[in-house]
Parts: C-alpha cells; structure tokens; sequence
C-alpha cells in the first residue's frame, strides 16, 4: 500500500513534471513563466517532504517570487513576437537535442541505478532546521557564505552598469 | 512504499533533462534561462534529497546549505543574465538565440 | 713485321673528330679554313689507314688490340676504351676513309651554295669520327657508343634542312626506327654481359667464348637470342626487312651523305657487326638461318620494289637495301668463306653505290629534280657524269668484268654449295636490280631532255671523285676472283680452294644480261610498254608501287596504337591517379565544409555537440568494461 | 687540412652571407640584387670543389664530420628502471661518397640556376633569399648524419620552394605550390614518424655502462644498433619499449618508402610533381627536377635501404616493378602531351624509374648505375628546362603545336636543345646512357623479364625526345614566330648552357670520375646491405 508521504510526493512530482513540460511546450512567454513558477512551487513541496522547511521557503520566495518576476520582467524589457509561432528554423538540431537529452538521460538513470547507495532515513523533526542552518552557516561555512553576499553584490551592481550603460 | 532516494534522484535528472532540452532548442533567450533555472532546481532537488538519505555520523544539513548556495547563485546569475540580455537587446535588437552567433568569428 | 703505324690508328677516328671540334669552334667565321682542315684531316686518317692495311698485308700479322684506358670500372667489370685492328677492321678502315674523303671532295661542289656548308661538314666530320670509332672498337660496348653515334649523325643528316617537313619525318624516322634495331642489340649486350663466364665484353673474350668450351657454360637458347638480337640491331642500321622503312625516306638528307651514310658506310655497319661477332653466329646455327632468309628475302623484297620507284634517289635506296640483303644473306650461309664474300661484296657495293648516289647527286645538281619520269637526255650534257654513272650501273647489275660481278659470283658460289633456293633467289634478285637498273639509266640519261633546266656538267670537284670511285668499281673486284682467292685468304687467314662455278658464272650472267635487256626493250627502244605491262598485273604493281604498305602497317600496328595507349594513360593519369588526389582533396573540403557549418557561433549546438562528446566518451568508458 | 676547420658546416651555410648582404640591399635595386644572388651561389661551388680535391676517395667512412650535441631533454620515465633518459639531438655533419656526388650536383646546379634567374622580373630580393634558403637546405639535406637534422633541413627546402612556385611561377602557379607543399608535407609528416619510431626504439644507447641512456638519431649509432642483435632495439622481452619488432620494421621501411616515394617521385605519387614542373618559374624547376628530386633516391637509400637492408632486399622485386613502371608509365604518357613542360615531367618520371631498377639490383654495378642517373638527371633537366625558360621568354608558350622551326631563327638555342634530347634520350657518349646502360645490367641477371620490359623506354624515350624537340626545332617557320623570335641566346645564357653540356659530355666520355669517388662507399654499403640483409 502506498504511503501518504508516497503519494504526496507522487503528486508534487506530476506537478513539477507537467510545469516543466508546460514550459517547454507552451507558446507564449508569460505562459512559460507561469507554468515555470508551478515547477518551482512544486518543488518547493518537495522540499518540505525532505524535512527542509527553511529551504522551501526560500524557494518560494526566491524562484517563484523573485526569479520568476525578473524574467517576466526580462521579457517586458525585450521586445517579443509574444508566441514562438514560427517553425523553429533547424528541425533536424531539435530531433538531434531529444536524441541526445534523451541519451543523457538514459546514462544518468544508467548511473543511478547502478549506484548502490547505502541510505537510512534520517528524522528531522527532533531539531530545529532553520536554527541548524543559521548555526551551520555563521559557524562552519562563514567564508563562503561572506563570499557569497560578495558576489551577489557584485552581481548587482554588474548587472545594474550592463543594463544601464546605453544612457550614457 | 516509500518515495525512496532513487525516486528523486530520477526526478532531478528527468527535470534535468528537460531543462537541458528546453536550453538547447528555445529561441528565446529568456526562456532558455528559465531552463537553465529548471537545471539549477533538478540539482538542488538532489542535494537536498541527498542530505535527506544519506549515511552520516552527524545530524548536518550541509545538502541543504549547499542548496541555499546554488540558490543564491542562481538569483544573482539570473541578475546578471537578464542584465546581458537587455544590453543585447539594445545592441542587437534581437533576444532569438538563433541571431546570437558571436561566437562564430 | 714490326707494326709501326698500327698503334697509331686511335688517330684514324680522332683527326675527323678534331675537325668536327674546329668546325664548331670556328663556326660560320671562316668557311674555307674549317673545311680545308677536314678535308686534310680526313685525307690524313686515309694515308694512315692506307699504311695500316699496307702493314697488314704482311702474311699473318697478328691481330693488335690496345684497351688501356679504362672507361668504366666497378670492382671486377671494366668497360674500356681501346681500338682493335685486323684483317677485317683494317679493309673497313680504307673503305670508310676512301669514301669519306671522296664524299667530302664532292659536298664542296655540291654544297657550294648553302649557308650552312660548315655545319654539314662538321656532320660528315663527326659521322666520320663516329663509324671510324665503330670499325676499331675493342668491346661491344665501345662499339655501340659509336653504333649509337653513327646513328644521331645519320638523323642530323637526314634532317640537314630542317625546315622541309618531309627531312623532318625522315630524320625522326630513321632514328626511331633503328632505335627498335638499337635496342636489340642492347639487349644482346645485357645477355652477353649476364653469361659470360666473366664480366669482359671485348671481342676478343666474346670470340675466345664461343670458339672454345667455355661456350657450353651459355644455355642453347641463350646463344641463339644473343646472336639474333645482335642480327636484329644489324637489321635495324642495315635497313633489313621489317626495319628497312627508314633507308628509302632517308633520300631526304643531302645527296653526298645518301652516298657515304646509306649507301658505303653506315648502312653496311649492319654488316660489319654480324661480321665482327661472326663466332656468336657459328654457334648459333638457328641464328645464322634467320639471318640468311632475312637477307635473302630483303635481296629480292627490296629489288621488286626498286623496279617501279620514280624518285632517282629512292631507287638507289631500295637497290642499296637489297644489296645489304644480299650481304646479309652470304653472312647467313656460315662459312668463313661466304664471310668473306660478303665483306667482298661491301667493298665492292661501298664503292659502285657511293659512285651511283654521287652520279644521282651531280644529275640532281644540275637538274633540280629527283623524278626520273621527268629526267631524260642527261647523257648528252653530263658526259663525265654519264659515263661514270653507266659504270657503276653495270657494275651494280653484275656485268663482267667490273666489281660487283665478282663479289656477286663469291656469294652466289657460296648460296649454291649451301641451299639451292637462295642461289635462286639471289639470281633473281640479280635480273631485277639489272633490270632497274637499266630502267633508271634509260630514263635519266637518254631519251629526250623534259626539263627547264639545261643541264650542265658538274664541277670538278663533284666529278672527281665521280671517276676515282670509277676507276675503283672496275679494279675493285679483282682482289677476290675465283682464279686469286686473294681477298678471302687474307681475310678468314684460311688457304681457299678453288670455288670457280660455271654454272654460276653463267646464271648470273644471264640474270643480269637478261635483266639489262628487258630493260633496254622496255625504256631504251621501248619496244614493250611498261604500262601495259603493269597494267596486265596491276596488283603486282601496286604493291610494289607502294612498298607492300609496310609502311601503312606500321601506322596500323604500331603508331596508332601506341598513340592511343598514350591518350588513353594520360587520362587516366588525369582522372584516375590525379583523380585520387583530389577525390582525397575533396573530401578533406567537404569534411572540412561540414566541420565548420558546426562552427556557427551559436552556443546551443556547441552543447549539443558537448553531449555528444559526453555520451561517446561514457559509453566508451562503459563499453571498455565488456571489452 | 680541414681537421679542425669545419667546413661542412660553412658550406652548407655559406649562402648565409648572401641572404644577409642582400638585406642590406634596397628592393629595386635589381641589378645589385642579381649580382650578389648569383655570386653567393659560387661560394658553396667553390668550397665544395676544394673539398673534392681533399676528398679520400679510397675511403668509405664518413668524411669531414663534424659532431656536438645540440639540445638536451630529460626525460623522466618512472616506469623504467633507469637513472637517467634523455632525448638527444645531434648536429651532425658529414660526407662520403655518397653525398660528394650529389653535393658538388647540388652546389653546380644551384649557380647553373641562379643565371637563369635573371628573368624573374620582380622582388629579386626575397627570390634571391628564398633561392639561397633553399640552397641552404639541400646542402644540409646532403651533409646531414643525424634523422633530426636530416628531417630539418629537408623540411627547409619545403618552405622557401613553396614561395619561389607560389610567387614566381606561371598561370596557375598558386594551385602547384599547394600541391606541392600537401603533398610534400604529407611525406614529411610520414617521414617523421617514421623517424621517431627509429629513434625511439634502435636510437636507445647506453652511456657506458652507467645505468644512464639516451636516444639518440645519430644514423650511425642507429645502424650499429640495428645490426648488433644484442641491441635493445632486437632484444624481444617483455616489456622493452625499445623492442623494434619485424613487422614494425617493415611498417618503418613501407614509411619511408612512401614518403621518398613522393619526393622521387614513384608511380602514382607523382602529380603533383606535374605540376610543379609546369608553373615553377625556369630556375627553380631546374633545382626541383635538378636536385630536389634527387633528395628522394638519396633518402630512399640512405634511411630505407641501409638501415633497413632485410627489407629492403625482400622488396627488391616491388622496386623493381616500380621502376618498370615509372619507366613505361611515364614514358608513354610524355609521348602524349602537348606541352614540352609536361613532356620533360613525364620524363623525369620515366629517369626516376631507372634509379629504382639500378636499385633493385643490389649490386655494385646497379648502385653506380643509380648515382651516374641521378647525377646525370641533375644535369640533363638542369639544361632543358634552363633552356625551357629561354624559350619561354623568347615565344611565350611551351605548347609544342604552336612551335616549329626555330632552329633558324635561334640556331645556339636550337642545338642545344637537340644536345638535350639527345643526352635525355639516352644517347651513348652523353651522361644518359652510362646510368641507363650500368641499371639495367645490374638487374637484366637478376630480373630478366622486369627488366626487358623496362629496355622498352629506351625507344619510347627516343619518340618522345624527339617528338617534343623535332616540333619546336624543325619543320618551317612562321612569320608570327619569326617576328617574336630575334634574339639567340645571350652570353649569360650561354655560359650555363655550354657548361651543363661540358659535363654532360665530361660524364658520359668518362664516367669514372664519378665513380671512382663512390666506389669504395658502394662496396661498403652493399657489403652492410648484403652481411645484414642475407
């Protein structure tokens, strides 16, 4: 019989697959984006399945808020024909891709299978994760998470100078 | 049964690949970012399940710091993508992956 | 006797040679000098070849052989450069320089006009040089550098006047087609060279071989190939059938040079080299059996052929082939005897022929015309010519008791002690070269004068030695009668019998006589139409109007095919081997074409690629491990 | 006298003084340019005329030489139990009897060549510096001792007689030098190869008896390698990388075989040599088809033959067969061309064939016949394409159809050319007919049936020479020639042309000269080839 948490991560993982799938088959931009958001939403379900509340959180805030409001945003600030209507122009390069993607594929699931993994089941739900995480962060992983602010900075700045120079 | 660790294993890489695929076809810019961010989530989907299944001593959570990581990477290479994209599009006119050939010369 | 001037006979050849030098150095500065010093030069090789058969007339005076500078020597095998002088060699000598002498006496006269009277000369002085080289030759190989000399000097010659294309074709000609004899004779110098028991190729091993026991360590079938391939470079130079193709069209050369070159000299160096290797022929019966149909059937081929020919020249020609036949045919019969009466026969037929060309030469001077259909009534304005041309005639056709009678009775003595046929054969040959020969007189000296130009007699110099070669076809056949033997004892050093014939005598005679008669009915008196006649047996006729299309033949069977092989090679040079190339070439574009089509700057192939690669790189990895 | 004095060395880089006086030349200053372009090239001719006269004939050693080591690279190779292994490279110089000929061909044909380099028309000083580059390197080519140097100073002469097609050639002179160079290159390539497989494996010395080794391309450190059989080159254990096994033998010898093949050039590597022959400007065909040519015979013998001798012998037969077909392959394709240029290439193909059968015989007879041919090439192509050239410039086409008759409007020219012919045909007394006359010969014993078949170019080359030369020469000649036709031959024309003859003449009346120099050297190659190869 399958089990609740089974099924709840049966569903969410149909979720996350039909949002990427809708994604990629959708035609117009702002479809894809949404479709997308769900993906990520779906995901952020999974998440908390795994006993990782603060990282669904942040997923939800950061990709299906934030991300996804960058590149709607993205998209307004770029002028678009709206639908990929037009045929896409080498047919042969899409059959190709799948061949491949689907080649890659098969090699991962190759690997994954023939991977023995020793796991166990570990119990969250006795600490505090979001506390854990705040301990691991500041105390064991300062450098990079200093690192990372650094960048996230710079990325900000960089990518205000790369949107604004045409004003100059 | 249980959703095991090869069960999201085998969702990271079928997200994976889809990503991958979008990535390589999409003749939209923006959309072949938003594929590479479906890419990033496969990964993080691993690592967090990982961090869930995995054999250690400890009760850690490095799987999921490694995930706010590539989250945080991601937003800033989401920034500066979306950034390149708009000061393309002002030079060029043009977001269609397939106008964007610089690299050819 | 002591020998005193045969050690000196390295100069016979290097004087001419010296002249050739002096003649080229002057160039066209100072005509009379340079040809003044040829001809001393040539008359001084004369003297010296005179004192040189003077001393080897002395009673077994042994054979001088002098090879001290060595012209090639890797470890055991040495090719050198000496000169050997005998009984044989010596009478060529003073055959060679008489004629050459004459020859240039006469080219003063008859080249009087021409521009470039210095080059002809130092021609004629380098072929001098050339055939001197080729009589004295010590080795085989010595003998052909000079054959091979002989042979650019004839084709230089022959296309004297470059500017005719007919000179031009005849030139070419005659040096490919001897070329093919050449080549035989080549050929026999590499089997000599393989298995003879040493690596020498003088005469003197090559006869030691094959006259002692050494000659059973050569296989049977390899002394006949020797001796036939040497019989095939004797064919090719001596204008036998097949290869004689080359000698009538000669006629295109300067007519002094059709006197010395392809009539006494160079032609009879076929001859000769049967002659000098005449110990490989004795062991090689089979050999010496081709060599005596080959010229028996040239003899009579040529002389049929030589009856409807119009041009003066190409008459000569055809009779000089069949002479050479007749000489080759003697050589043929394998007896030192009949080696003698062939070497006779070249003296005799050296000196009447070169006399016949010379006439032919002073009637075309003075004419300016080759056609005997359109010649007539010479005799009565060339009276020296006339006279001396009719002895040559008549000495050509057999008539006693001038040479050619004499040297024709050696042969025909000897085809009947051997197989009765050639006696036949030779005495038909007789009736029909008496027969043109008399044809050829008719028409060009009596009768009615058909030309424009009033003829006159030739100069002095051209006369000349019109008269000295003369007097030579008269007395020259006294050296070997059936009564004195002189010539066949001093030159085979064997006493000779008595071999006078009656019947021979006779036969002959009346073949010739016959010959005459006929011909005198047919264009002296023309009491018989010559038309008629050839229109009774037309296709008789036109076979040897056409010299039995041999040459189309060679068109056919030869050159047309050899074109197109050529044609056909160069296109698959073109198309097939250079076709690889770029067949190659253009794949490597193409490959090179598809490889950048990749190159197009766009980011998402060049992961698609990267996957590829990735997915290759894996499954190799995963393949390894079922390898 | 040369004891300490290295004279190999300033030979093979004398024409240096040239290149650097010309860079101090202005550009337009043909005139200046020319002079001292061709009067470098008598440097080497004169040196390499003292080294002759110095020149131990009786000997079959390498003379002259000179030996230091140039560059050094440790290797270091954990796996073997060594204490040291190092790559050496070798600047290595030396002659012998083989080379003298082909140096003092080199060294006369180049100064032959410069004269004829006086009609190039433009950038006299990079023609001039590339024609003495290239000097440099067939000389080097000739000297060297060492595979590595050999291999350099052969690719030398690739790149500077790229440019002199490229730049200076005819019509379609940009297609020749690429072909050229692919081709030539593709050789290289294999070559070089082939020459890292010997060094890595029969290269392999020990120093002393120290545990320390090198490889080394001293060719004779190589060839005492491969004939010692205790040498780790012939030592078959397990785990010796050295090991040179039979079949890898017979890969290097096929390698090398190919690779001087192309250069020789053997049936069917032999069109882009066509080419070459057809747009390289007079001066530079007269090296290539002259000397450069040559280079592959030499390289076949020096590398394929010697070191390889085992091989070599089972192969004689397929060298034989190759020559025969050089031999009739080009001889019957020359009677078909139009263009004299092309004739002249087909024959040259058809020369290259008698080297192989003089070859093939393995014996002292066909080794002379070989170097007598090709320095009897060298000296015939030399002549009829400098006269080639002349008469290029004179009527402005090679076409034999609209030639004829020029004999009398330039008689000097005219008979040389026939003098050419004549020496290419093969005619006794001329240089042609001792190489043709010692080949066939050595292999008539040994091949009879080969070499009769061969025997037949003797008259295909007489049709060929004298088609080719007979329509230029003879037959009437038109008004149009006539008015293009002036002038004979000029006195700095005449000068390489009488001389090309004289030795022509020189070698054909007395081939000994040339053979008594190689003589003591074909002896000790054939008894290496035949002690190491039975």
């Amino acid at each position: 019989m399958w089990s609740a948490g089974f099924i709840v991560f049966f569903v969410l993982s149909l979720l996350t697959i039909a949002g990427a799938l809708f994604m990629i088959s959708l035609n117009r931009v702002v479809h894809m984006v949404l479709a997308l958001s769900l993906s990520f939403i779906s995901i952020a379900g999974l998440y908390i399945l795994l006993d990782a509340e603060f990282l669904a959180f942040v997923q939800v805030l950061i990709y299906a808020g934030a991300i996804s409001i960058l590149m709607i945003f993205g998209i307004m600030m770029t002028k678009h024909s709206e639908e990929e209507t037009e045929e896409p122009k080498k047919p042969w390069q899409n059959v190709l891709t799948a061949v491949g993607v689907i080649g890659f594929f098969g090699i991962i699931m190759y690997a994954i299978q023939s991977t023995t993994i020793v796991t166990e089941k570990k119990d969250f739900t006795q600490i505090d994760t979001v506390k854990e995480i705040g301990m691991a962060i500041f105390q064991k992983h300062v450098i990079p998470f200093e690192l990372i602010s650094l960048l996230l900075t710079v990325a900000l700045i960089g990518a205000i100078i790369l949107a604004k120079r045409e004003e100059e | 049964m249980e959703a095991s660790l090869t069960s999201y294993l085998a969702l990271g890489a079928f997200l994976f690949c889809i990503g991958l695929y979008g990535a390589l076809t999409k003749k939209n810019a923006v959309i072949v970012l938003l594929c590479i961010e479906l890419m990033l989530n496969a990964a993080n989907i691993n690592l967090v399940a990982f961090n869930k299944f995995s054999v250690s001593v400890t009760q850690d959570l490095t799987g999921q710091i490694f995930s706010l990581f590539n989250i945080a990477i991601a937003a800033a290479e989401a920034a500066v993508a979306v950034a390149i994209l708009i000061a393309l599009y002002r030079a060029r006119a043009t977001s269609n992956m397939y106008e964007i050939n610089e690299l050819k010369d | 006797m002591e020998s005193m001037f045969t050690p000196y006979a390295w100069l016979i050849p290097i004087l001419p040679l010296l002249a050739f030098v002096v003649l080229l150095v002057l160039g066209k500065t100072n005509k009379t000098f340079g040809i003044s010093f040829s001809i001393a030069a040539i008359f001084a090789s004369f003297v010296l070849s005179l004192l040189i058969f003077w001393e080897r007339l002395a009673d077994n005076a042994s054979n001088y052989v002098w090879d001290g500078w060595n012209w090639l020597e890797i470890g055991s095998f040495q090719i050198s450069l000496g000169f050997e002088i005998n009984n044989l060699n010596a009478m060529m000598l003073v055959i060679v320089t008489v004629v050459s002498l004459l020859v240039h006496i006469y080219s003063v006269g008859y080249m009087h006009d021409d521009e470039r009277k210095t080059t002809f000369f130092s021609y004629i002085a380098l072929f001098t040089f050339s055939m001197l080289g080729l009589v004295i030759a010590e080795n085989i190989v010595q003998l052909f550098i000079f054959w091979e000399l002989v042979g650019v000097c004839s084709f230089l010659l022959v296309g004297f006047w470059y500017f005719k294309p007919e000179a031009k074709a005849a030139a070419k000609k005659a040096f490919i087609v001897t070329r093919v004899g050449d080549l035989g004779f080549f050929i026999a110098i590499l089997l000599l060279f393989t298995y003879l028991p040493e690596p020498s190729l003088s005469f003197t091993y090559i006869s030691q071989v094959f006259t002692t026991d050494l000659v059973n360590q050569i296989p049977d079938h390899i002394q006949f190939w020797i001796a036939l391939l040497i019989f095939v470079g004797a064919i090719g130079k001596s204008g036998q059938f097949p290869l004689h193709t080359w000698l009538p069209d000669a006629m295109e050369g300067p007519t002094p040079i059709s006197a010395l070159i392809h009539a006494a000299t160079m032609v009879a160096a076929g001859v000769y080299l049967v002659a000098r290797t005449y110990d490989v022929f004795l062991a090689a019966p089979g050999a010496l059996e081709a060599v005596a149909i080959i010229g028996a059937f040239t003899a009579i081929f040529a002389a049929i052929i030589g009856v409807t020919q119009n041009d003066i020249k190409r008459v000569l020609a055809y009779s000089t082939v069949s002479q050479l036949g007749y000489m080759m045919m003697a050589l043929g019969f394998g007896t030192k005897l009949a080696l003698a009466a062939a070497m006779f026969h070249l003296l005799t037929h050296a000196f009447f022929k070169a006399l016949l060309f010379l006439g032919a030469g002073s009637v075309i001077h003075s004419l300016h015309e080759q056609d005997i259909q359109k010649m007539g009534g010479a005799g009565r304005y060339m009276k020296v010519t006339t006279i001396t041309f009719a002895i040559g005639a008549l000495a050509l056709s057999g008539i006693f008791p001038l040479s050619g009678f004499w040297s024709k009775d050696a042969i025909l003595v000897e085809a009947l002690h051997y197989q009765v046929i050639f006696f036949l054969v030779g005495s038909l040959a007789a009736l029909f070269t008496a027969f043109y020969m008399t044809r050829l007189f008719c028409l060009v000296f009596l009768g009615e004068h058909k030309g424009k130009h009033k003829p006159h007699e030739s100069p002095i110099s051209m006369t000349l030695p019109l008269v000295v070669l003369a007097v030579l076809a008269v007395v020259a056949g006294f050296v070997y009668t059936p009564f004195i033997p002189w010539l066949a004892t001093w030159l085979t050093g064997e006493e000779v019998g008595d071999h006078l014939s009656w019947t021979v005598i006779f036969v002959s005679s009346g073949a010739a006589l016959a010959g005459i008669i006929l011909g005198w009915l047919f264009y002296g008196k023309k009491a018989i139409s010559a038309d008629k006649v050839a229109a009774s047996i037309p296709w008789l006729y036109k076979l040897s109007f056409n010299k039995f299309y041999i040459d189309e033949l060679y068109q056919v069977a030869v050159v047309k095919p050899l074109k197109v092989v050529s044609y056909l090679l160069d296109r698959f040079d073109e198309y097939v081997v250079d076709g690889a190339v770029r067949l190659t070439a253009g794949a490597t574009v193409w490959l090179g074409g598809v490889a950048s089509r990749l190159q197009n700057g766009q980011i998402q192939l060049y992961v698609l690629v990267t996957i590829f690669g990735f997915i290759i790189f894996v499954l190799a990895l995963i393949g390894r491990r079922f390898w | 006298m040369f004891e300490n004095f290295p004279i190999l060395s300033v030979i093979t880089f004398s024409p240096l003084i040239g290149i650097l006086i010309l860079a101090f030349i202005n550009r337009e200053n043909g005139k200046w340019l020319r002079i001292v372009g061709i009067a470098t090239t008598f440097i080497p001719l004169i040196l390499t005329g003292i080294l002759y006269s110095q020149f131990n004939k009786a000997s079959s050693a390498s003379q002259f030489t000179e030996h230091f080591t140039w560059l050094q690279f440790p290797l270091n190779l954990d796996g073997l139990r060594v204490e040291s292994l190092t790559l050496e490279f070798n600047y290595s110089l030396g002659v012998d009897g083989f080379s003298l000929p082909l140096l003092l061909l080199t060294a006369f044909i180049v100064s032959m060549a410069a004269f004829a380099s006086v009609n190039i028309k433009t950038r006299w000083k990079t023609f001039y510096i590339l024609f003495l580059l290239l000097e440099i390197g067939i000389l080097g080519v000739f000297l060297a001792k060492d595979l590595l140097m050999f291999f350099i100073f052969f690719e030398l002469t690739l790149v500077p007689m790229f440019f002199l097609i490229g730049i200076w050639g005819y019509q379609n002179k940009e297609r020749a030098a690429n072909r050229f160079l692919i081709y030539n290159g593709l050789g290289s390539a294999i070559m070089l190869i082939a020459f890292l497989i010997i060094i890595t494996t029969a290269g392999l010395t020990q120093v002393g008896d120290t545990a320390n080794y090198i490889y080394t391309g001293s060719i004779d450190t190589i060839m005492q390698n491969l004939n010692d059989p205790n040498s780790y080159a012939n030592t078959n254990v397990e785990n010796n990388p050295s090991h040179l096994s039979e079949a890898m033998q017979t890969t290097v010898f096929i390698m090398l075989l190919i690779a001087f093949g192309i250069k020789l050039p053997i049936f069917p590597f032999h069109t882009w040599m066509l080419r070459v022959h057809a747009e390289a400007p007079p001066a530079v065909v007269m090296i290539h088809s002259g000397i450069l040519l040559k280079m592959g015979a030499y390289g076949l013998v020096r590398f394929g033959v010697l070191l390889f001798p085992d091989h070599a012998l089972n192969w004689a037969f397929v060298l034989a067969v190759l020559g025969a077909i050089n031999i009739i392959y080009g001889a019957i394709n020359a009677f078909s061309q139009s263009d004299f240029k092309l004739i002249l290439a087909y024959s040259s193909i058809s020369h290259m064939g008698i080297i192989l059968i003089g070859l093939a015989a393995f014996n002292d007879i066909g080794f002379q016949g070989l170097i007598i041919q090709l320095i009897s090439h060298g000296l015939i192509s030399a002549l009829m394409f400098l006269l080639v050239g002349s008469f290029y410039e004179r009527t402005q086409t090679t076409a034999i159809d609209k030639l004829g008759g020029l004999a009398k409007a330039v008689p000097f020219m005219s008979a040389a050319l026939l003098f050419a012919g004549m020496a290419l045909l093969g005619l006794p007394s001329l240089s042609g007919f001792v190489g043709e006359l010692l080949a066939f010969m050595a292999l008539f014993e040994k091949y009879p049936i080969v070499t009769l078949i061969s025997t037949l170019g003797i008259i295909l080359a007489a049709a060929y020479v004298l088609r080719g030369v007979m329509k230029i020469t003879f037959g009437p000649l038109d008004e149009q020639l006539q008015q293009q036709v002036k002038q004979d031959a000029r006195l700095i024309e005449v000068i390489p042309m009488v001389s090309l003859m004289a030795f022509i003449i020189l070698l054909g009346v007395y081939p000994s000269i040339v053979t008594d120099i190689t003589q003591a050297t074909v002896v000790d190659f054939l008894e290496q080839i035949l002690s190491n190869g039975g």
